[in-house]
């Protein structure tokens, strides 16, 4: 028989004004299996507690039920309280009298006995409460950053800097992604490669950090804590350790005339090259696709004149696993596709650009060496129209969302174009100025009034090309709807930025959601920006959404935070509401008949297969087990098994069977 | 139907069978039969119409064990087999599974795997007196509909039969025999008996291949696979997957879309 | 039948996220509503078991109210999204068999929704006073007492 | 092959006799079973639409039906005008039940399922090997393909080719031999149903259309659409003098340019009937 002791709680008047707490206290104490029943002015004050601790001790109670306010105010008090009193806390139940009885119903007779249905309900749930204890689970401190960007350097840095072992992955050759092929950065102007090269640097040099670039993560398995990558380092045809970088090796490559992918293939680079003068590691890849030895099995050129003998042919790929203790994916964005823009000529006028074309043109390292010429003749363009929104806001391209940071790099642009070109004439086709941000709007403020950039707030229907010039047609929607044709020279889309092209691949491996437009979905849109639904695993930056360098870092520093507040104890600990499947002896084992429906059922991939083995190895029964790092207590899979196999710890079938039956007590 | 028995009666010869689970005539109805040798298979008998469910043996481990199974497979029952697959219930190529289509063909399955692509062209249909009674029962008003019901469960003396007649009723713990908490009273009640009903079909929702197995097995003449099929139509119109199907993706129950709809969650 | 005076039995199966977290704004907003209903707390509606729902009228509850968080806003992403197929399934079969699928109100309420939580409440004791005690399902299960069924 | 359905409309009965000649000469060129569908009405263009909605779609909905119940699977629609208001009447019943129950009762039968073509789809579908093997004119003029707006318009609806860059009618034409121009005026409005209520208008805006054509070389202009071709051939005048240079350049329906192409004369596809004369020698290579 239980001994249980019920605590009514008069809240000052706000329980007690309207339900008659001494008589739901006595009622109570009828209930079989209730030892001791009392009421009292605050049940959560000290004095409160301490008659809840000793009657614990006195009367030696095996559940306690505290009937009060909501469970969400106090049920941690209540729990702790008991803990103290040397009761494991999850028999510790409460009635929420207040918030669900006191407060909504009139003082009367009905009301007060709802509160002691509330009562009953949870001492018939105490009596079927089994003492639960936290979970543990085992840590291992190093972290996995997946992409090489200003996200994942950041996160990278703030993690090694807490004293953590940090793994860098970046799939291209060296780490700085979009940041380091921008020209100057808004709204300070401030040459982004001087401030982001230094960081690219430290990563380099960071005790704390291994750098993986020319890497991919293949797989993740695991959980929080505790999850194994599987990396695929691509052979580079390079020995790291052997070269030194001296760059004899691209100069004398025959193969010269690659389009540049760190230019935005405005500008050429060889078949064994080095993305960027400022590249880390500054060291060179052979690009298999051009490479002539890799197409036609003759050439080696690269191989002959390197000093160090670090080409390697035919190396192949390797594959290596990690033990890391949770995710930061920083994998980025990219640009729109090409093929979207057939109304402004994209890919088939050259004088139409992107924006992220633009920044190399602007670039001093660029194509250009930072002066804004055309790329069909070289020449200066003298008129140019930026068009805002080009892709992005249309959900005829399918993207109605905003890119979020077209509109500020068109101003600056815009800007840097009149400091180059001071004869030029520019324009901006914009749908709104969206430029909340620390001293954005008057960035954008100086490109109109002090640069005299010419804004027309309409869209642009089609560019052609006529005799040399590119015809833009657009609106003036502040002009009464004027149809406004310019000559331009040159065209610079800002096109919409979008997800990665293994954006959705990615998620798939390593088990997290995306949107429909394949950004990486946040666990909670505003209290929870860089958790994603598998715990362990956070993002950083634009592979989340479209976002400025400043949103990014700041995510990136947060996503670290959370990193090390995880490694910050050996153990995670963790509330014991979890599911489980049962085990009981031989021959039975379990009564899961291993349909493994459930697998499916399961929004956070906690449940899988497990093969139970005679002593010879071979399989007995196949059943469901559930992960409880991975598991987080919906019971979802509870309510879906037939056989009643799984159930949820602290809301377990048969204490939810007591509750309900209890409520309908006659 | 002699090819079938030839090809029996081979496989039984050359010992890659030690038993053939197919039909031979009862007194009024075919019924199971287990041939061991050649002469057992000349009973045999076969049409797509017959009842009994073979595949309910392939979930019976006291049946199959320590054998080399055929298994003659009316429509109904190839379904069965094609969910017991995806429900781990039984591996890649342990069973011949053999069949004639409806029109005299001999059709042999390596695998359960292989019988999506000739089952996925033939949606389970109900019988048309099946369908009659189901359109009576719709055009009843509740209170008529819950007579009808309870007068019926009145009957059921709780044999569990349309359980044991179940190809995907497999559990080796089943929700009536689970005490803690008791959820369906185990004496014969006409609401604990609905209540069992109402579990069975549930539980089989998405599941169901709609051979009718159950209801045939009721020895009260209950006609309990209108439940089930009541539920495959259901299922047809509001999430549409076709009846008898194994979807590829998922059962009904355990995945969903966000895009669901339904008309009274307000 | 004269119903005005009968007081229902109401069960009221929520998630913990957001319609309890919605009954209890209700709460801290001192709105009133009927006292005819005991709630009971699950962490999300995909833990709801349908067998729970049939044990209430067994038990002798009149009416049902079930709730949870809004599609695209579970707290545990999809337990809403399959508690929705398993509610859209099993409505279909309780109609099927009779049983008075009035008296069972779905609902999503969110954790800022309190006037809707109350709103909810009166509209369902309101229904089921009106349809009176759900004598039916009780006379079923006491069938054995009785020795025939009589309807 | 399957019969097509053939659904001219008004215009390919009348003013755009040619168009309608055309497709059913190169039908029979080409091999391409196709049959007018019986008991035909109106489309409901270009006024139904503003006048009542039901109307709008009750009168399409027959259509459709007509063509389902006489066996049909695909319907041809030539007349830019009808495949407009074909495509949008399937298009909204189908993603509207209670809408679509309701022209059905009014249409007094199911509207049913039938494929819409238009002629760029049917020849895409049907006619590619044909025209391949009987082609034995090429063309070898420079050309301007010109969808105008109902051919592509709105995407959503007519799901077929690239919207702003439409490419079915230039794939076609380099069938027949000839070389397709890269211009800018494409899907650009030539003044549509207003040739009558405001001339002028159309003159300005098809000039347009014939000043980016001719300017870039092209040696006659194919469409698709009686409306096109009409306000571009029949108000030449009104265009001309909008233009710095009049112009001569001839307007061809895509099937008059490949039944030339494979063998069939200019009389068999009409190009007599146009306004603007057609000159062979500049156009086919005989």
């Amino acid at each position: 028989m239980s001994k249980i002791g019920v605590f009514v709680c008069h809240c000052g008047e706000n329980i007690g004004g309207t339900v008659d707490c001494e008589k739901v206290a006595q009622e109570a104490a009828k209930i079989p299996g209730v030892e001791v029943s009392t009421d009292y002015k605050y049940m959560c004050s000290d004095p409160g507690q301490t008659i809840i601790k000793n009657a614990i001790k006195e009367k030696g109670l095996d559940g306690v039920v505290v009937a009060a306010c909501s469970p969400r105010m106090h049920e941690s008090t209540f729990r702790a309280a008991c803990s103290e009193a040397c009761l494991n806390p999850y028999m510790c139940e409460i009635a929420n009298i207040r918030e669900h009885c006191s407060w909504v119903h009139e003082k009367g007779e009905a009301t007060t006995q709802k509160a002691l249905d509330l009562v009953r309900m949870q001492v018939e749930k105490v009596k079927k409460d089994l003492p639960l204890s936290t979970i543990k689970v085992p840590v291992t401190k190093k972290a996995l950053v997946i992409g090489g960007g200003i996200a994942g350097i950041q996160a990278a840095l703030d993690i090694a800097n807490a004293g953590h072992k940090v793994i860098l992955v970046e799939k291209e050759p060296s780490i700085g992604g979009h940041m380091a092929q921008l020209s100057e950065t808004f709204p300070t102007l401030d040459c982004s490669q001087c401030i982001l090269t230094p960081r690219m640097v430290e990563v380099a040099q960071h005790p704390n950090i291994t750098l993986y670039t020319y890497a991919e993560v293949e797989g993740l398995e695991g959980f929080i804590g505790n999850f194994k990558a599987r990396i695929r380092l691509k052979a580079r045809s390079v020995d790291l350790e052997k070269c030194t970088g001296c760059g004899m090796c691209t100069t004398k490559c025959p193969t010269k005339k690659v389009p540049s992918e760190f230019n935005a293939l405005m500008g050429l680079r060889t078949a064994i090259y080095v993305p960027s003068p400022q590249s880390v590691p500054n060291k060179p890849t052979i690009d298999k696709e051009h490479c002539v030895y890799y197409k036609t099995g003759k050439c080696k050129l690269c191989e002959k004149v390197c000093p160090t003998g670090a080409i390697t042919f035919d190396a192949p790929d390797e594959i290596i696993t990690e033990e890391v203790g949770a995710v930061v994916v920083c994998t980025g964005f990219d640009v729109a596709p090409t093929s979207e823009f057939s109304e402004y000529g994209y890919g088939r006028y050259k004088d139409v650009i992107t924006g992220l074309q633009f920044e190399r043109l602007a670039s001093a390292s660029g194509p250009t060496m930072g002066e804004i010429r055309r790329p069909s003749d070289g020449t200066v363009p003298k008129k140019i129209v930026f068009v805002a929104c080009a892709g992005s806001r249309d959900a005829a391209k399918g993207r109605p969302y905003c890119s979020k940071i077209c509109c500020m790099y068109t101003a600056k642009h815009a800007m840097l174009y009149q400091h180059k070109v001071h004869d030029g004439e520019s324009y901006v086709f914009y749908m709104d100025i969206r430029a909340g941000g620390k001293n954005y709007d008057e960035f954008v403020r100086r490109a109109i009034e002090d640069d005299g950039v010419n804004y027309i707030r309409g869209r642009v229907a089609r560019v052609y090309e006529r005799d040399g010039k590119l015809i833009v047609k657009g609106v003036d929607t502040l002009l009464g709807g004027e149809q406004v044709e310019i000559e331009a020279d040159m065209v610079v889309l800002a096109t919409a930025g979008v997800a990665n092209k293994g954006a959705e691949d990615l998620a798939q491996k390593l088990h997290i959601s995306y949107d429909k437009y394949n950004f990486f979905a946040e666990a909670h849109p505003k209290l929870k920006p860089v958790e994603t639904n598998t715990a362990g695993i956070f993002l950083a930056g634009a592979c989340q959404s479209p976002k400025d360098i400043p949103d990014t870092v700041a995510a990136a520093s947060g996503a670290a935070v959370k990193v090390a507040a995880l490694f910050s104890k050996d153990q995670l600990l963790r509330e014991p509401v979890v599911a489980v499947v049962n085990r009981m002896a031989p021959p039975v084992f379990s009564t899961c008949v291993g349909c493994s429906l459930c697998v499916d059922i399961c929004p956070y991939s906690a449940i899988t297969m497990e093969n139970i083995k005679d002593r010879g190895g071979n399989v007995i029964k196949t059943v469901a087990s559930i992960n409880p790092g991975l598991c987080q207590g919906c019971g979802t899979c509870v309510a879906f098994c037939r056989s009643k196999s799984i159930d949820l710890q602290g809301f377990s079938n048969e204490e939810m069977y007591s509750s309900v039956m209890a409520a309908l007590h006659e | 139907m002699d090819k079938l028995k030839a090809k029996l009666k081979e496989w039984l010869e050359a010992g890659e069978i030690t038993l053939a689970i197919g039909y031979k005539q009862g007194t009024r109805e075919a019924r199971p039969f287990f041939c061991r040798t050649a002469e057992d298979v000349e009973q045999m008998v076969f049409s797509n119409d017959f009842q009994p469910n073979l595949a309910v043996y392939l979930s019976k481990k006291e049946v199959v064990k320590d054998e080399k199974v055929a298994i003659v497979c009316t429509i109904s029952a190839l379904r069965s087999i094609a969910y017991l697959a995806r429900e781990n219930q039984i591996g890649q190529s342990q069973y011949k599974i053999i069949h004639l289509s409806p029109n005299d063909e001999l059709m042999i399955f390596r695998s359960p795997w292989d019988i999506d692509a000739y089952i996925e062209e033939i949606p389970s249909t109900p019988s048309e007196e099946d369908r009659r009674v189901i359109e009576m029962l719709d055009a009843m008003t509740p209170s008529e509909r819950w007579a009808w019901w309870a007068a019926q469960f009145s009957k059921c003396i709780k044999c569990y039969a349309c359980r044991a007649a179940c190809p995907m009723c497999y559990c080796t713990r089943c929700i009536v025999d689970n005490n803690r908490p008791q959820w369906i009273d185990p004496w014969a009640s006409p609401l604990s008996n609905m209540e069992w009903q109402i579990n069975r079909v549930m539980h089989l929702a998405g599941r169901c291949v709609g051979c009718g197995a159950c209801g045939a097995a009721c020895p009260e003449g209950i006609p309990v696979h209108l439940l089930n099929r009541k539920i495959l139509d259901n299922i047809e119109e509001n999430f549409g997957m076709p009846a008898g199907i194994a979807p590829r993706e998922g059962a009904v129950l355990n995945t969903y879309k966000p895009e669901d709809k339904e008309n009274f969650i307000k | 039948m004269d119903n005005k005076d009968f007081e229902p039995k109401i069960i009221a199966f929520v998630c913990n996220w957001c319609t309890y977290a919605g009954a209890d704004l209700t709460g801290t907003s001192r709105m009133k509503y009927a006292s005819n209903v005991r709630v009971v707390r699950f962490p999300c509606t995909g833990r709801i078991d349908f067998m729970l729902l049939l044990k209430a009228f067994a038990q002798g509850a009149d009416g049902v109210i079930v709730s949870g968080c809004h599609p695209n806003d579970c707290h545990y992403t999809a337990g809403n999204f399959h508690a929705r197929r398993r509610w859209i399934v099993l409505r279909g079969l309780m109609d099927f068999l009779g049983i008075d699928i009035r008296r069972i109100r779905f609902s999503w309420v969110s954790a800022g929704e309190g006037a809707k939580w109350a709103q909810l409440v009166n509209e369902h004791v309101e229904t089921v006073r009106e349809l009176g005690p759900y004598e039916d399902y009780k006379k079923a299960a006491d069938y054995l007492k009785e020795g025939v069924y009589n309807g | 092959m399957e019969k097509v359905g053939l659904y001219p409309g008004c215009s390919l009965k009348g003013s755009s006799r040619e168009y309608g000649e055309s497709v059913v000469a190169l039908a029979r060129v080409l091999g391409l079973p196709l049959e007018e569908i019986k008991d035909w009405n109106c489309c409901g263009a270009s006024s139904a639409h503003a006048v009542s909605k039901e109307l709008s779609l009750a009168l399409p909905a027959r259509v459709l039906s007509l063509a389902a119940a006489q066996g049909y699977k695909e319907l041809l629609v030539p007349c830019a005008a009808c495949f407009s208001r074909l495509k949008t009447t399937q298009h909204t019943l189908m993603g509207d039940d209670e809408r679509r129950k309701k022209i059905e009762d009014i249409i007094g039968a199911e509207v049913g399922g039938v494929k819409i073509l238009s002629v760029m789809e049917w020849l895409e579908k049907y006619a590619i090997d044909a025209i391949k093997e009987k082609m034995n004119h090429p063309i070898k003029a420079r050309v301007a393909c010109y969808y105008g707006c109902l051919l592509v318009r709105p995407s959503g609806v007519i799901k077929g080719d690239r919207v702003e860059d439409p490419q079915s009618l230039d794939n076609l034409v380099k069938l027949a031999g000839a070389t397709p121009i890269d211009w800018a005026f494409k899907t650009e409005c030539c003044g549509g149903g207003m040739s009558i209520a405001a001339t002028e208008t159309v003159g300005k805006l098809s000039a347009a259309v014939m000043e980016d054509a001719t300017h870039r070389g092209a040696k006659a202009i194919v469409v698709a659409c009686p409306m096109c071709h009409s306000n571009l051939d029949m108000r030449r005048p009104y265009i001309n003098k909008n233009m710095e240079k009049a112009t001569d350049v001839p307007v061809l329906y895509i099937t008059q340019l490949l039944g030339m192409a494979c063998g069939l004369t200019a009389e068999e596809v009409s190009v007599g009937r146009h306004f603007v004369n057609y000159k062979e020698e500049e156009i086919c290579q005989k």
